[in-house]
């Protein structure tokens, strides 16, 4: 048992790619062993969810900036690439990227007047009105967004066989997404995030550029919903204000995100895939499902308030760490 | 610590358990197409698991708001099918090249958002294995939905009461894309021509004062409200030369609070105030308001006076009230009223409106196709029988245009107007249909 | 009176106090000097039970107070003035004072003990609707420790009131106190970095050293003690 | 546009105003002591107006106990739901978001449950007092909006002396400046927790059951109020209870204007737009402290 716990300590590194390399293979492998298209389709969402609630939980967990607008950023992004694409009839491939750029300009309007707060629950509703009013622009110009009525007949990403392509380039967009993530983490910037995080002023007396860098990571953050919406937006082919831009999303994302683990890298992961499918999964249970479904948050954060994956590592870290003081005593006393 | 190990390890059970069950579940679901009935008698062989025939029964999906704002309407649409399926399995199925099938319904939440419309129908095509989609009862949803329809020739798509005109303009510009998809109710222009034409005859009679010819319109934030406002300046240009439109306000779904909106109309003292919600509160919160608030100008109300209650949440202020579409008489037309009983004798405390009536036609309407077509796969003719029926229900007669919408004319699905007096409803408007005199407004 | 007994106690996993154990005795004054991070308000913080204890225990009057939850030390007779003069800023004065004899529910108690404070302090008496963020620092400081002698406390534990004040001030303070003690005859927990005023007016006094006790003794022999005088009467 | 219109519109603004103040106020309540957003505010509203409609339809009780009863039966849901779940998640220090969450769960859990109980239909509660009045001819004022004036008025008044006056007002204010230290003063900050979350979920079912006869009662009706009553104790300056009263109101104003000046479709916009623009300039809200709470 201690020798185990010894590993896991000496080997966090390790242990963590393995793990990721595991999860990454069985991903790729699974269009071969799912047949059903309906399972692609509902894993699709679990990665695009992953990707918004990890840029969330890079922001949020990680900058401690709590954008509750964040939705309005991924809405861009989709609406963006499809009116380009629909009344341009410029392909796909280009205007997600312009997606991606516009979602990024609207992250920044969005972060720097946001910074002048200071507390949690003004940037929260702050920058959930932010959201609301591009939600409401959307909805209030039917000429050029057919308002409530949605957007149809969005162009495809692929011609034939779209689950299944759609599907390859989500797992590359989630790759990517993370990679960043873990970037940025592991960077002096993201050691400054944690001091940001835990404490405003400790970090200004640290000397770091608060401002600057919550903007940064902010455009990053933006420009993964704004892809990922994009993709979204080309793969459903249908966009309505209220289902990318409305609140809703904003719930489901944040449940997904404390659910798993707050930040964390995997947690957000965790959280998405877990949530995403749970709901799918519970439809058996009919007009019963919500009601389960909220239920099963509820639970979860009493008993596990750090979310899945943040008790997870905790509980094994500080068992590990616990064993090897023991073990340090014992070395100590002999 | 050791609880939070407990709970860890609780919830991933739990999550298993769920997985589980469920990849179970649908192994079964799979499993029930392969039952026949007694009467089936041949085709039950295993190669025959497939949508063409289901050996014995046939599955119908649906997709609808059952949660969320527009869940009255949804779960209406829900109790019709349910009561239609109900009905014809007891009296032993629908035939099909000489074997009786009993019908199998699959009614799916989709919280109104068309997003999740879409993975819910692919769920119900893929899993469920369904051969005919009702695609929602919400023109968004019901677009979203037909966008994958050419992903699946084999099953047959149907929406229930969604009045967009997008559907028909989509379908005429490419009709073999859409070759199974279609819309049996009529648009929303169809609402606004009739409403022009309502006015004209109302302001002929003297029945209401249209001598400025301004309007004011309050509509919901949906594409039928927004789309409504168009059809009906268009239809007033075309029976009463022209109008002015002096306010239109577009407000949130299920929104009560019209205060500032009817204080607003007060000032600028239109001659007609139109006003459109399919949710029920929306207009109990408006007709009690303006009661209170004292108006002189006419109310003429689009689809909400309907819903089941409208008379008794509103008392007296509903009074003189003209609205339209009339989609169901269920107080002096005897069939209707019958089937009025019949949705209360299985769901006793619904809120009967005219889902109910559309999507139990719905259900019968398919099943008939069904039979004339000799089989449940949309290639193979469903789609193409569906398309050419000529439908004479209770409520009207169901024949659909090129475009793939049923024509609403008097001879077909007639959109009449009716008058609320002393508390009760009296169909007051086409001529041919009237069985009382519209009387002025207050 | 106070028995601090073996305490050990943590911050997350970073141990702050190591085995301390002290005995304040009835109308004493006890000073615990030690320098930043030595593990002073650690310790206050650990007597009201702000900071459960890992292991040791903690005596008033005999019996056990280590589980007793915070709120309840009033009703013991034990009050803290806290360090940094933390007064609640947007309320008055009066408030202040009021919020002291919270745990108080006799009025007319209340009123003598409100009397009582204002003669320590009279400037209190005329300034009471004044919104106790705008005093001044050395007014915050005598506001507080009016707020903490409002329930007539046997004994009452002062977290550094003489941080960055005037000397002026600081004497003023520790008259009082040692008045308190006079008139009130209660106990004194003084916690302070500086040695000299705070031993003058103490009788027994602890050095703390980044969580451990080093020293111990009589107010004279500290001042007298070579390591006191060098580490902090900078002699 | 004469004088009769714009006190017309006031009064509308005025009467939607109260509402915002009402759930404001809660909310800013609960930030104040507990240092979290309550997101199920929203439903106690709903429930309020449920548990009326029920007891008034169903249990045709008179409509003064039911009020009360209804009022009662919300808090003692609400308390229940703080000993049940949101005190476990009261203890970790810093920046802790699992009571958002957990309450996020319950806005969802509440919204179904209740369209599992009472059904997709919209219900109505007829007008407490169903006269209408014509002050001078100027402008017409029903029975029930007067109703919902005073009580609000009385409610409000009352809450501010409670808080300002009262022994338990100042533990609530001292528990919401400085909680450690409040303890110290011998305040039972779990029992200040438990009393404040109580009394904002009171207020909100007032607010529920007041509004309930001109607004009708559905499972959704909690969601949009809430939102309203966020941008509300937020434009007053979080944890301050006048500045959330008196922005509600404001807000309510603002929103009517924006109607009858634009339109309502950008009646929400303008509502944020505001909030954001005074946000800009003070960033503590109207009323908030230079720090916040």
């Amino acid at each position: 048992m201690q020798n185990i716990y010894k590993l896991i300590l000496l080997r966090k590194k390790q242990i963590a790619f393995v793990s990721a390399a595991a999860a990454l293979l069985t991903l790729i492998a699974m269009p071969f062993v799912v047949t059903k298209i309906y399972y692609i389709h509902v894993l699709i969402l679990c990665m695009m969810f992953s990707c918004i609630t990890s840029a969330w939980n890079l922001i949020a967990g990680y900058a401690g900036v709590f954008s509750f607008g964040f939705q309005a950023l991924f809405g861009t992004g989709a609406y963006v690439s499809a009116l380009l694409s629909i009344h341009f009839g410029w392909s796909p491939w280009i205007t997600m990227w312009m997606g991606a750029a516009a979602a990024m300009a609207v992250g920044a309007l969005v972060a720097i007047p946001s910074l002048k707060l200071k507390e949690l629950p003004y940037i929260c509703i702050a920058t959930l009105c932010m959201g609301e009013i591009i939600r409401l622009i959307a909805s209030n110009f039917p000429e050029l967004t057919r308002g409530e009525l949605g957007l149809s007949q969005i162009p495809k990403l692929f011609q034939d066989n779209i689950k299944v392509k759609s599907y390859y380039l989500m797992l590359v967009i989630l790759v990517v997404t993370l990679m960043i993530v873990v970037k940025i983490v592991h960077s002096p910037m993201g050691m400054s995030l944690k001091a940001m995080r835990d404490s405003q002023e400790a970090s200004e007396s640290l000397g770091i550029n608060i401002a600057g860098t919550k903007i940064r990571i902010y455009m990053v953050g933006a420009f993964i919903a704004g892809f990922t919406g994009a993709f979204y937006a080309h793969y459903m082919n249908i966009l309505t204000p209220t289902s990318v831009l409305g609140t809703a999303l904003m719930t489901q994302y944040v449940a997904m995100c404390l659910i798993g683990g707050i930040g964390t890298i995997a947690g957000p992961i965790l959280g998405s895939f877990t949530i995403t499918a749970s709901l799918e999964l519970l439809r058996k249970l009919e007009d019963y499902r919500l009601i389960i479904y909220a239920l099963l948050i509820i639970v979860t954060i009493i008993f596990l308030r750090d979310g899945i994956w943040g008790t997870f590592k905790s509980l094994i870290i500080a068992r590990a760490e616990k064993h090897q003081n023991r073990n340090i005593k014992k070395e100590t006393i002999v | 610590m050791m609880k939070k190990v407990t709970a860890l390890c609780l919830l991933l059970t739990l999550t298993a358990s769920l997985c589980g069950g469920c990849a179970g579940s649908v192994a079964t679901s799979s499993g029930t197409s392969a039952e026949s009935t007694g009467t089936s008698t041949t085709q039950s062989s295993p190669g025959s698991e497939q949508k063409t025939t289901a050996g014995g029964i046939i599955k119908l999906g649906a997709v609808l708001p059952l949660s969320g704002a527009s869940a009255e309407s949804g779960i209406a649409c829900q109790q019709g099918l349910e009561l239609a399926v109900a009905e014809i399995n007891q009296n032993g199925g629908i035939e099909m090249n000489g074997d009786t099938y009993q019908l199998k319904l699959y009614c799916e939440d989709d919280g109104g958002s068309p997003d999740q419309s879409v993975s819910v129908a692919t769920k119900l095509i893929e899993m469920d294995e369904v051969s005919v989609v009702y695609s929602s009862c919400l023109s968004s949803c019901a677009l979203a939905i037909m966008d994958i329809c050419d992903q699946y020739p084999d099953v047959l798509f149907t929406t229930i009461e969604c009045t967009s005109d997008n559907f028909s303009t989509i379908i005429a510009q490419n009709t073999e894309r859409y070759v199974n998809f279609y819309k049996p109710y009529y648009n929303s222009s169809d609402y606004g021509a009739a409403f022009g034409e309502l006015i004209a005859d109302l302001s002929e009679k003297g029945v209401i004062d249209f001598t400025n010819k301004t309007v004011a319109y309050i509509v919901e934030d949906t594409d039928a409200g927004r789309s409504c406002v168009k059809a009906c300046e268009a239809a007033l240009e075309k029976f009463c030369g022209g109008s002015t439109t002096v306010a239109a306000e577009v407000v949130t779904q299920g929104s009560t609070d019209f205060y500032s909106q009817i204080n607003k109309f007060k000032a600028l003292n239109p001659d007609v105030v139109m006003t459109f919600f399919v949710p029920l509160n929306s207009g109990v919160a408006y007709t009690k308001q303006v009661d209170e608030i004292g108006s002189d100008w006419v109310d003429i109300a689009f689809v909400y006076p309907l819903k089941a209650g409208f008379v008794e949440q509103t008392g007296a202020a509903c009074e003189g009230l003209f609205w339209l579409p009339m989609q169901v008489d269920f107080w002096n037309n005897e069939e209707c009223a019958a089937f009025a009983d019949k949705v209360y004798e299985m769901f006793p405390n619904a809120g009967l409106n005219a889902m109910h009536l559309s999507s139990y036609l719905g259900v019968y309407m398919v099943s008939d196709a069904i039979t004339q077509a000799g089989t449940n796969n949309a290639r193979d003719g469903l789609a193409k029988t569906y398309g050419a029926m000529d439908y004479q229900t209770i409520n009207g007669r169901y024949v659909f245009k090129e475009d793939h919408t049923a024509i609403a004319s008097p001879e077909h699905l007639v959109i009449s107007a009716a008058q609320v007096q002393n508390g009760e409803y009296k169909v007051v408007w086409p001529a041919n249909f009237a069985y009382a005199e519209p009387v002025a407004q207050k | 009176m106070l028995k601090v007994d073996s305490v050990n106690a943590f911050y997350g996993d970073v141990q702050t106090l190591f085995d301390v154990s002290m005995e304040i005795r009835e109308n004493e004054i006890v000073t615990i000097l030690g320098s930043n991070g030595a593990g002073k308000t650690t310790l206050i913080k650990t007597i009201c039970n702000l900071l459960p204890i890992r292991s040791g225990s903690i005596y008033y009057k005999e019996e056990r107070i280590d589980k007793v939850p915070p709120y309840k030390r009033v009703d013991l007779g034990m009050s803290l003035v806290p360090e940094g003069r933390r007064l609640f800023p947007d309320m008055s004065v009066m408030d202040n004072l009021l919020l002291g004899a919270y745990s108080l529910r006799d009025k007319k108690q209340i009123q003598e003990n409100l009397e009582w404070v204002i003669s320590l302090f009279p400037w209190l008496g005329e300034r009471s609707k004044q919104s106790a963020g705008t005093l001044s620092g050395g007014e915050q400081q005598m506001c507080a420790i009016a707020r903490g002698l409002m329930i007539r406390p046997q004994l009452v534990i002062f977290d550094e009131p003489s941080l960055g004040l005037a000397p002026v001030i600081v004497d003023q303070i520790f008259e009082t106190l040692s008045k308190i003690t006079r008139e009130n005859n209660s106990t004194i927990l003084l916690i302070e970095q500086n040695a000299q005023t705070a031993l003058e007016i103490s009788d027994r006094g602890y050095v703390l050293e980044n969580g451990h006790v080093v020293l111990e003794g009589s107010s004279d022999m500290l001042l007298g003690s070579p390591e006191i005088q060098k580490s902090y009467l900078g002699l | 546009m004469n004088l009769s219109y714009w006190i017309e519109m006031i009064m509308s603004g005025v009467v939607t105003g109260t509402c915002y103040a009402m759930i404001g106020a809660g909310l800013s309540l609960i930030w104040g002591t507990l240092k979290m957003v309550n997101l199920a505010h929203g439903e106690y509203y709903m429930l309020g107006s449920y548990f009326l409609w029920t007891l008034l339809t169903v249990g045709n009780m008179p409509l003064i106990p039911a009020i009360i009863i209804s009022i009662v039966g919300v808090v003692i849901f609400a308390a229940a739901v703080h000993f049940a779940a949101i005190r476990p998640l009261l203890r970790k220090p810093g920046w802790n978001m699992s009571p958002w969450i957990l309450t996020l769960g319950l806005q969802i859990l509440l919204q179904n449950l209740a369209l599992k109980i009472w059904g997709e239909l919209y219900r109505n509660v007829p007008y407490f007092w169903n006269t209408v009045f014509k002050p001078w001819n100027m402008f017409t004022m029903s029975g029930q909006r007067i109703i919902i004036l005073t009580s609000t008025a009385v409610i409000i008044i009352a809450l501010m002396t409670v808080i300002k006056k009262t022994r338990l007002g100042r533990a609530i204010i001292a528990t919401s400046q400085d909680g450690e230290y409040a303890m110290m003063m011998g305040i039972n900050i779990k029992q200040i927790y438990f009393i404040t979350y109580t009394i904002s979920a009171g207020l909100a079912a007032v607010a529920g059951i007041l509004l309930c006869p001109v607004y009708s009662v559905n499972p959704w009706m909690g969601a949009t109020v809430q939102t309203k009553g966020l941008v509300v104790c937020i434009l007053g300056g979080l944890g301050n209870i006048e500045g959330a009263i008196i922005a509600g109101i404001l807000m309510g104003i603002v929103e009517s204007i924006a109607v009858s000046a634009i339109g309502s479709e950008w009646r929400d916009a303008i509502a944020y737009i505001f909030l954001l623009g005074v946000l800009y300039m003070k960033p503590s809200g109207l009323f908030g402290k230079k720090k916040g709470v």
